[in-house]
C-alpha cells in the first residue's frame, strides 16, 4: 500500500520525465512517436485537470448556498451563468456561428456577457493606476528615481506627439547617425539596458526553474504529491 | 436580440466599473456571474474541442488501437478521486504523470531557450573590427553618391534625405569605425555589463562587499530602468484596456440600441445614492 | 505652499479617477488626430518580414489572449491579418487560451472576408485545445492528429489547404500574439527553438519589456508592441482601424499620468520635511 | 518537362562528364529518416554562374526525377550547420537535402523511417552547357542521437549532477553559506515597530497556491515571521485566497508561536479564508487594512493585478510595507509603493537563510554555481569574440 501511494507515483513521475527530457536528444522515429502520443495524452488530461478547478469552484458555492452563508445569493449566480452558458453552448452545438455566418446563442452570450464582463474587469486598473501614479509613486530613495526617470521617459516616449514636438518641431534627429529621436530613445531603453536586466533575471530563474524540475523527476521535491501517507 | 444584447453587456460593464466606487452589490452581481459563465464557456470548449473530436471520435472510429486513448482517460477521470477523500491518494498518479511531463520537456527547453542562447546573445565582440575588404568601400560610396544625389538642390533636410543620410552612415559604420559603430559597440557592451552585474546581484553564496557591492549596486541601477520601463509600458497597457471599454460603451449610448449606456448609468447611480443613504451611519467595512 | 499640497495629497481619489475619465472620453467625441506616429524598429521588422515573404507561404497566427486584452491585441491581430491576406498567404489560425476562441474566429472571419480569402483553401481557422505547451509539441509532430476537425466540426484533413501543411516545421512563419504566458515565450522554448521555424509576434504592453531578450538574441523577428505597435502597424499598411483612433485618448491618459507623477513627487518633497504623515 | 529534360540530356551528351570536386551522398545525421544530402565542394574551374540540378532515381533501377534546380549560390552549407559544422569553407560549397524518400505505405523488410537505397545525381551546368556530373547512392535512416545538441545535454548533465551532490552536501552539513538580505533586517523593524505601536501586521501569501516556488517560499517566511510576532507579543493578520494555503498557513502559525514558547497566544482566527475572486478578495483585504491601520503589511508570493490596489492603500494607511515576489509583472508597482521590496530569487532566498532547509539551501547554492558558470562564459566568450575567433559561440550554438 505505501508503494501505490508513495513510491509508485515518484517511479511514474520519473520515468515519464526521463523519457520526455531524453525525447530532446533522440530524434529517432520512435522518439518521436512517442513524444507526440505523450503530447496527446496530455492534453487529454489537461480537460480533466481543469474539470477539477471548476469542481472546486463548484463546491465551494453550492455549499454557501446550502448552508446559506452571508452572501449565498451571489454563489447562486455563478451556478446560474454556469448553467446560461452551457445550456446555449450545447444548443448552439458548441459553434460560435449559425451556418449564414450569424452569431449563435452560444457566440452571442458570449460577447455580451464573457466579453464585457472580462475586459472591464482589467480596465478597472486603468484608474488605479492613475491614483497610484500621484499618490504613491515616490523617488524616495536613489533607485526608485531611477524606476520614476526611466518610467517617465517611457510614457512620454510612448506618446506619438512628444516625438512630433522632439523631432518635429524642435528638429533633433540624430546625431552623426546615432537616431535619437523619441521613439528611438525608448526603443533602446527597452532593447538594451532593459533587455540586459531582464536577461540577468532569466538566467536565475531558468537555473532556478530547471533544478526544481530534475528536483520532481528525481523524487525529492514532494510537495507537489500533498501530504499525508 | 442585438439590442437586448447591448443592454447586458453595457449593464454588466457598468456594474464591474461601479467598483471605482466601492465595492458593492452590482460589482458583486457581476465578478460572480463572470466566474460562473467562465466556467460554462471552457466546459463547451472543452467538451466539444477535446472531449468529442479526441477522444469520442476516436473510440468510435475503425482505428484498431483505438482503445489506447482510454489510457489519457483513465489518468484524467484519477485526477478527480481527490473529491474522494479515501480513494484521494490516487489522484497523486495521475498528477505524477502531469508534472513529470512538463518538467521532462522544460529542462532542455528552459536550458536551451532561457540559458545557452541568452548566453551566446550576449557574449559578443565589445568592440567590432571596421571592415576593410573593398566590397563594403564600394557600398559606402554608392551609399555616399546616393545620399549627395538625394540632397542635390534641396535646401532643408527632409525625410528622404534623412533616409538616405541614415544608409550612407550605415554602411560608412561597416568600413569605417565612425561614431555610429562605436554608438553600437556602446549598446554591447551595456547588454554585456548589464546582465553581468545583475546576475552578481542575485549571487547569495557570498557577502556583498567591495567590487562585488559595486557590481550589484550597478546591477539594481539596471533592475530599476527594466522595472521602470516595465511600469511605463503597464501604463499605456491599461489605458488602452480603458479605452476599449469607453469605446464600447460610447457605442452602445446610440439610439439604435436605445441609449443602453446613458439609462442604465443613470439607474444605477441611483440605486447606489439610495443603498448609500440607507446605510448610512452603519459601518460599511467587512471582512469576511 | 505646503498646506496646500497637504491637502492636494489627501484628497478622495475619486477625483483622479474622474480626472482620467474625463481625459480618455474627450478625445473619443472630439478628435485631435494628433500628428507624430512613426513605426518603430521592432513594428517595421514584422512588417518587412511579412512583405518580403513570396507569395503563398504558410503563415501560423496564435491568438494567444482572451477579451481582457482586446483593445490592445486584436487592432494588432487585425492589421497583420489584413497584411498576410493582401499578401496572398496561407493562414492558419488557432489560440492557446480559451476565452478567446469565440473572439479570434471573429476578427479572422472578418478579415478574410474582407480580402475576399476563401475558407479552407486561404485560410483556416482550428480553434483552441488544452494543455500549453503539450499542443506546441503535439503540432510539431502532426497537426491534423492535434486539431482533428478545425472550430467548426470539419475534418481538418478534408480541407484542401491542410493537405499540404503537416507539421509545425512546414510553416514559413510563426506570429504569436500574447497576452502573458502560454504565449511567444511558450512558442519560443518548444516550438521555434526546437522545431526551429521562424518566429514573430505581438503582445501587451505589460510585456513588452520582458519580450526584449528574445527579440535581442535573434529567436524572434521584431514585436509588436501593444495599442501603439498596432497603429504603427496600421500605418504601415495603410489601412487605419481601432488601434490609431485610440491613439488620442491614450496619448492625454499618458501626459495626465505623467503630471500626476511629478505632482505626487513634488508634493511629497514639499510636504516631506514638516511631520506628520499621509 | 519532357521536353526540358531532352533538351538537358542532349547538352549533357555533348559536354564532357568531370565530377564534382568531393562529392557524396550520405543520411542526414541526427534526423528521424526520410531525408539523404548530396554534399561537395565545388565545379573544376569554380562555381561563377553555374546552376545545378539534383535528381534522383530508385537504386533498384527507374527514372531519373528532377528535385532541385538551383543556382551555385543558394543551398551553401553554412545553412546547415547541424550537418557541416562550422568550417569556413561551408560559404562556398554546397548541398543539397533530398526529402521525402519514405515509402508512403512503407515497403515489405523496410524498418519504420527507412527508405530504400536512392541513387541521387548532381550535375552543374554553365551558360547552359554541363561541365561537371556526379552520382552517389544512399539510404535514409531514422538516427539514434542527435550530435548538434550534445552541447545542451552536457550543460544539463554537469547542472544536475551539480544541483544533486550540492543538495547532498547540505543535508550532512547545513551550515551553507547565504548572505544577509537586507529586506529581513527590514523586517525585523518593521516588527518591532508593530510591538510599540501595538498594532497587528498584514501577511499575505499571494494568490497561487501551494504548488508554487514563490508561495512556499511566502509560507515559510511566515513561520519564521511568527516565532518573533509571539516572542514580542504582537499580532500577525493572515487573510487567505486559497483554502490550502490557509490550512497550511495555520499550521506555520501554530507551530511558530509554539516554537517560541508561547502557544498559549495562539489564535486560529488570525488566519482566515476570504473568497477565491481576485478583487473581491482586494476588496475585503483594502477595508481590512483601513480598519485596522497595520502598522506593517507584507505580501510575499506571488501577485496579479492586485498588487497595485493593495500596495497603494496599505501605502496610504501609513504602513511600512515589505513586498517579495518573483512576478516581474508586478515588481514596478511594489518597488515604487513600498519600503522595501525582495526581488524574484531575493524571495527563494530570504526563505532558505530563514528556514535552512537543506533542500532550498542546495538548490540556492547549485543556482549560485550556475551564475559562475555564465559569468565566466560571458567573460570568455566576449574576450574570444574580440579576437575574431567563432568557436567559442558555436559551442552555445543550437544548431538547426
Amino acid at each position: 500500500m505505501v508503494f501505490l501511494k508513495r513510491q509508485l507515483p515518484l517511479l511514474i513521475c520519473f520515468v515519464i520525465g526521463t523519457v520526455t527530457a531524453l525525447q530532446y536528444y533522440v530524434p529517432t522515429n520512435f522518439s518521436a512517436e512517442m513524444s507526440e502520443g505523450l503530447s496527446n495524452w496530455y492534453i487529454i488530461v489537461s480537460m480533466f485537470a481543469a474539470l477539477l478547478g471548476f469542481v472546486s469552484v463548484g463546491m465551494v458555492h453550492t455549499k454557501k448556498i446550502q448552508r446559506q452563508e452571508p452572501g449565498w445569493a451571489y454563489s447562486t449566480l455563478v451556478i446560474l451563468g454556469f448553467l446560461a452558458m452551457v445550456i446555449v453552448g450545447f444548443v448552439s452545438g458548441g459553434k460560435e456561428t449559425t451556418p449564414d455566418g450569424r452569431p449563435s446563442s452560444y457566440g452571442w452570450l458570449y460577447n455580451c456577457t464573457l466579453v464585457p464582463l472580462q475586459a472591464t474587469m482589467f480596465a478597472i486598473l486603468g484608474f488605479y493606476v492613475a491614483s497610484a501614479a500621484f499618490r504613491s509613486f515616490r523617488a524616495k530613495s536613489f533607485d526608485a528615481g531611477v524606476l520614476l526617470a526611466t518610467a517617465v521617459i517611457v510614457l512620454l516616449g510612448n506618446v506619438p506627439f512628444t516625438n512630433q514636438v522632439w523631432a518635429g518641431w524642435l528638429g533633433i534627429h540624430d546625431v552623426a547617425g546615432v537616431k535619437i529621436e523619441m521613439t528611438d530613445i525608448v526603443s533602446w531603453l527597452i532593447g538594451t539596458p532593459n533587455a540586459a536586466a531582464r536577461r540577468g533575471v532569466t538566467f536565475g530563474v531558468a537555473l532556478g526553474a530547471i533544478a526544481t524540475s530534475l528536483k520532481i523527476i528525481f523524487g525529492i521535491e514532494r510537495a507537489y504529491l500533498g501530504g499525508g501517507d | 436580440m442585438e439590442i437586448v444584447g447591448a443592454w447586458i453587456a453595457v449593464g454588466l460593464t457598468l456594474f464591474m466599473f461601479s467598483f471605482l466606487y466601492k465595492d458593492n452589490p452590482f460589482y458583486k452581481v457581476g465578478e460572480n456571474l463572470y466566474v460562473g459563465i467562465t466556467i460554462g464557456y471552457f466546459v463547451i470548449q472543452l467538451w466539444y474541442k477535446t472531449w468529442i473530436d479526441k477522444v469520442w471520435d476516436v473510440l468510435t472510429g475503425q482505428a484498431h488501437d483505438r482503445f489506447v486513448i482510454l489510457i489519457p482517460v483513465l489518468i484524467g477521470a484519477l485526477l478527480l478521486t481527490r473529491f474522494v477523500p479515501k480513494i484521494a491518494w490516487m489522484s497523486r498518479w495521475a498528477f505524477a504523470f502531469v508534472i513529470g511531463y512538463g518538467a521532462g520537456l522544460a529542462i532542455p527547453a528552459t536550458l536551451t531557450t532561457s540559458v545557452v542562447i541568452q548566453a551566446q546573445a550576449t557574449a559578443k565582440p565589445l568592440v567590432t573590427m571596421p571592415d576593410r575588404s573593398p566590397g563594403a568601400a564600394k557600398a559606402t560610396e554608392n551609399a555616399k553618391a546616393a545620399y549627395d544625389k538625394a540632397k542635390e538642390g534641396a535646401a532643408k533636410e527632409d525625410e528622404k534625405i534623412r533616409a538616405a543620410r541614415y544608409r550612407y552612415e550605415q554602411s560608412r559604420s561597416v568600413s569605417e569605425y565612425t561614431f555610429l559603430t562605436a554608438y553600437r559597440d556602446f549598446t554591447t557592451i551595456v547588454i554585456f555589463v548589464g546582465v553581468f552585474c545583475v546576475l552578481f546581484y542575485f549571487f547569495f553564496s557570498i557577502e556583498h562587499r567591495g567590487p562585488v557591492r559595486a557590481f550589484s549596486r550597478v546591477g539594481i541601477l539596471f533592475l530599476m530602468i527594466y522595472f521602470g520601463a516595465s511600469y511605463g509600458n503597464t501604463v499605456m497597457g491599461r489605458l488602452s484596456l480603458l479605452y476599449g471599454r469607453v469605446l464600447d460603451l460610447k457605442d452602445y449610448s446610440r439610439q439604435m440600441y436605445g441609449f443602453a449606456t446613458p439609462v442604465i448609468l443613470v439607474l444605477m447611480i441611483a440605486v447606489l445614492a439610495a443603498l448609500h443613504v440607507k446605510n448610512k451611519g452603519k459601518d460599511e467595512g467587512h471582512a469576511a | 505652499m505646503e498646506p496646500f499640497f497637504r491637502k492636494l495629497l489627501a484628497m478622495d481619489r475619486r477625483w483622479i479617477f474622474l480626472c482620467l475619465g474625463v481625459a480618455v472620453i474627450f478625445p473619443t467625441f472630439f478628435k485631435l488626430n494628433l500628428p507624430g506616429l512613426k513605426a518603430s524598429p521592432n513594428v517595421q521588422a514584422v512588417y518587412d518580414l511579412v512583405e518580403n515573404m513570396p507569395e503563398g507561404s504558410k503563415v501560423l497566427v496564435s491568438f494567444d489572449f482572451d477579451p481582457a486584452s482586446k483593445p490592445e491585441l486584436a487592432p494588432q491581430a487585425t492589421a497583420v491579418l489584413r497584411h498576410l491576406f493582401r499578401k496572398k498567404h496561407k493562414v492558419v489560425a488557432m489560440g492557446l487560451w480559451v476565452t478567446g476562441v469565440t473572439m479570434a474566429k471573429d476578427i479572422v472571419s472578418r478579415t478574410a472576408a474582407e480580402a475576399n480569402a476563401k475558407y479552407g483553401e486561404d485560410y483556416v481557422y482550428l480553434g483552441w485545445k488544452p494543455g500549453n505547451f503539450a499542443v506546441i509539441e503535439n503540432m510539431a509532430a502532426d497537426i491534423h492528429n492535434c486539431f482533428p476537425k478545425d472550430n467548426d466540426g470539419k475534418e481538418t484533413a478534408s480541407l484542401p489547404m491542410m493537405k499540404g501543411i503537416r507539421k509545425l516545421s512546414e510553416f514559413d512563419l510563426v506570429v504569436s500574439l500574447a497576452a502573458g504566458s502560454p504565449g511567444i515565450d511558450t512558442w519560443i522554448a518548444y516550438g521555434s527553438d526546437k522545431y526551429h521555424f521562424k518566429m514573430t509576434g505581438g503582445t501587451t504592453a505589460v510585456n513588452v519589456a520582458s519580450m526584449a531578450q528574445y527579440v535581442q538574441a535573434g529567436q524572434m523577428t521584431g514585436l509588436i508592441g501593444a495599442m501603439r505597435g498596432a497603429a504603427e502597424y496600421e500605418m504601415l499598411i495603410n489601412q487605419k482601424g481601432d488601434a490609431a483612433a485610440g491613439m488620442d485618448a491614450i496619448s492625454l491618459g499618458h501626459y495626465l499620468i505623467v503630471a500626476l507623477v511629478v505632482l505626487g513627487n513634488v508634493a511629497y518633497f514639499v510636504t516631506r520635511g514638516s511631520k506628520g504623515g499621509a | 518537362m519532357i521536353r526540358a529534360v531532352a533538351i538537358v540530356l542532349l547538352t549533357a551528351a555533348a559536354a564532357s562528364a568531370q565530377g564534382l570536386e568531393g562529392f557524396e551522398v550520405f543520411d542526414r545525421p541526427g534526423d528521424a529518416g526520410g531525408t539523404v544530402i548530396a554534399a561537395w565542394k565545388g565545379v573544376p574551374g569554380g562555381d561563377a554562374g553555374v546552376e545545378y540540378v539534383v535528381s534522383v532515381a530508385p537504386a533498384a533501377g527507374g527514372e531519373w526525377a528532377e528535385v532541385a534546380r538551383f543556382a551555385s549560390t543558394l543551398h551553401r552549407k553554412v545553412e546547415a550547420p547541424a550537418v557541416f559544422g562550422y568550417a569556413e569553407s561551408n560559404e562556398r560549397e554546397n548541398y543539397c537535402p533530398v526529402d521525402g524518400l519514405l515509402p508512403a505505405k512503407g515497403a515489405p523488410g523496410l524498418a519504420k523511417g527507412h527508405s530504400l537505397e536512392t541513387r541521387v545525381r548532381v550535375e552543374a551546368f554553365r551558360g547552359g552547357v554541363r561541365v561537371a556530373l556526379s552520382e552517389g547512392s544512399a539510404s535514409a535512416r531514422p538516427n539514434w542521437w542527435a550530435p548538434q545538441k550534445a552541447n545542451v545535454l552536457v550543460f544539463a548533465l554537469l547542472f544536475g549532477a551539480g544541483t544533486f551532490w550540492l543538495i547532498a552536501r547540505a543535508r550532512r552539513n547545513p551550515d551553507v553559506f547565504v548572505r544577509r538580505i537586507p529586506g529581513l533586517d527590514a523586517m525585523e523593524e518593521a516588527i518591532g515597530r508593530a510591538t510599540e505601536m501595538g498594532r497587528p501586521i498584514v501577511y499575505l501569501n499571494g494568490l497561487n497556491g501551494m504548488d508554487s516556488i514563490s508561495t512556499i517560499a511566502s509560507v515559510s517566511i511566515l513561520g519564521q515571521v511568527s516565532r518573533r510576532v509571539a516572542s514580542y507579543d504582537s499580532q500577525v493578520l493572515v487573510p487567505c485566497y486559497d483554502p490550502v494555503v490557509l490550512s497550511v498557513s495555520q499550521e506555520v502559525l501554530r507551530e511558530g508561536y509554539t516554537a517560541a514558547g508561547r502557544p498559549d497566544k495562539f489564535r486560529e482566527h488570525d488566519a482566515w479564508f476570504i473568497t477565491q475572486e481576485q478583487f473581491s478578495y482586494v476588496a475585503a483585504v483594502d477595508g481590512l487594512m483601513l480598519r485596522e491601520r497595520p502598522a506593517a503589511c507584507f505580501y510575499m508570493g506571488y501577485y496579479y493585478a492586485e498588487s497595485l490596489l493593495l500596495a497603494e492603500t496599505g501605502g496610504s494607511t501609513g504602513a511600512i510595507q515589505i513586498a517579495g515576489t518573483d512576478s516581474v509583472t508586478q515588481l514596478p508597482f511594489f518597488i515604487a509603493t513600498c519600503d522595501y521590496t525582495l526581488i524574484g530569487e531575493e524571495l527563494y532566498a530570504a526563505s532558505a537563510y530563514l528556514s535552512r532547509e537543506p533542500l532550498q539551501l542546495g538548490s540556492l547554492r547549485s543556482q549560485d554555481f550556475g551564475k559562475i558558470v555564465i559569468v565566466a562564459v560571458l567573460v570568455l566568450g566576449g574576450l574570444v569574440a574580440m579576437t575574431g575567433a567563432v568557436w567559442f559561440k558555436h559551442l552555445f550554438t543550437v544548431a538547426s
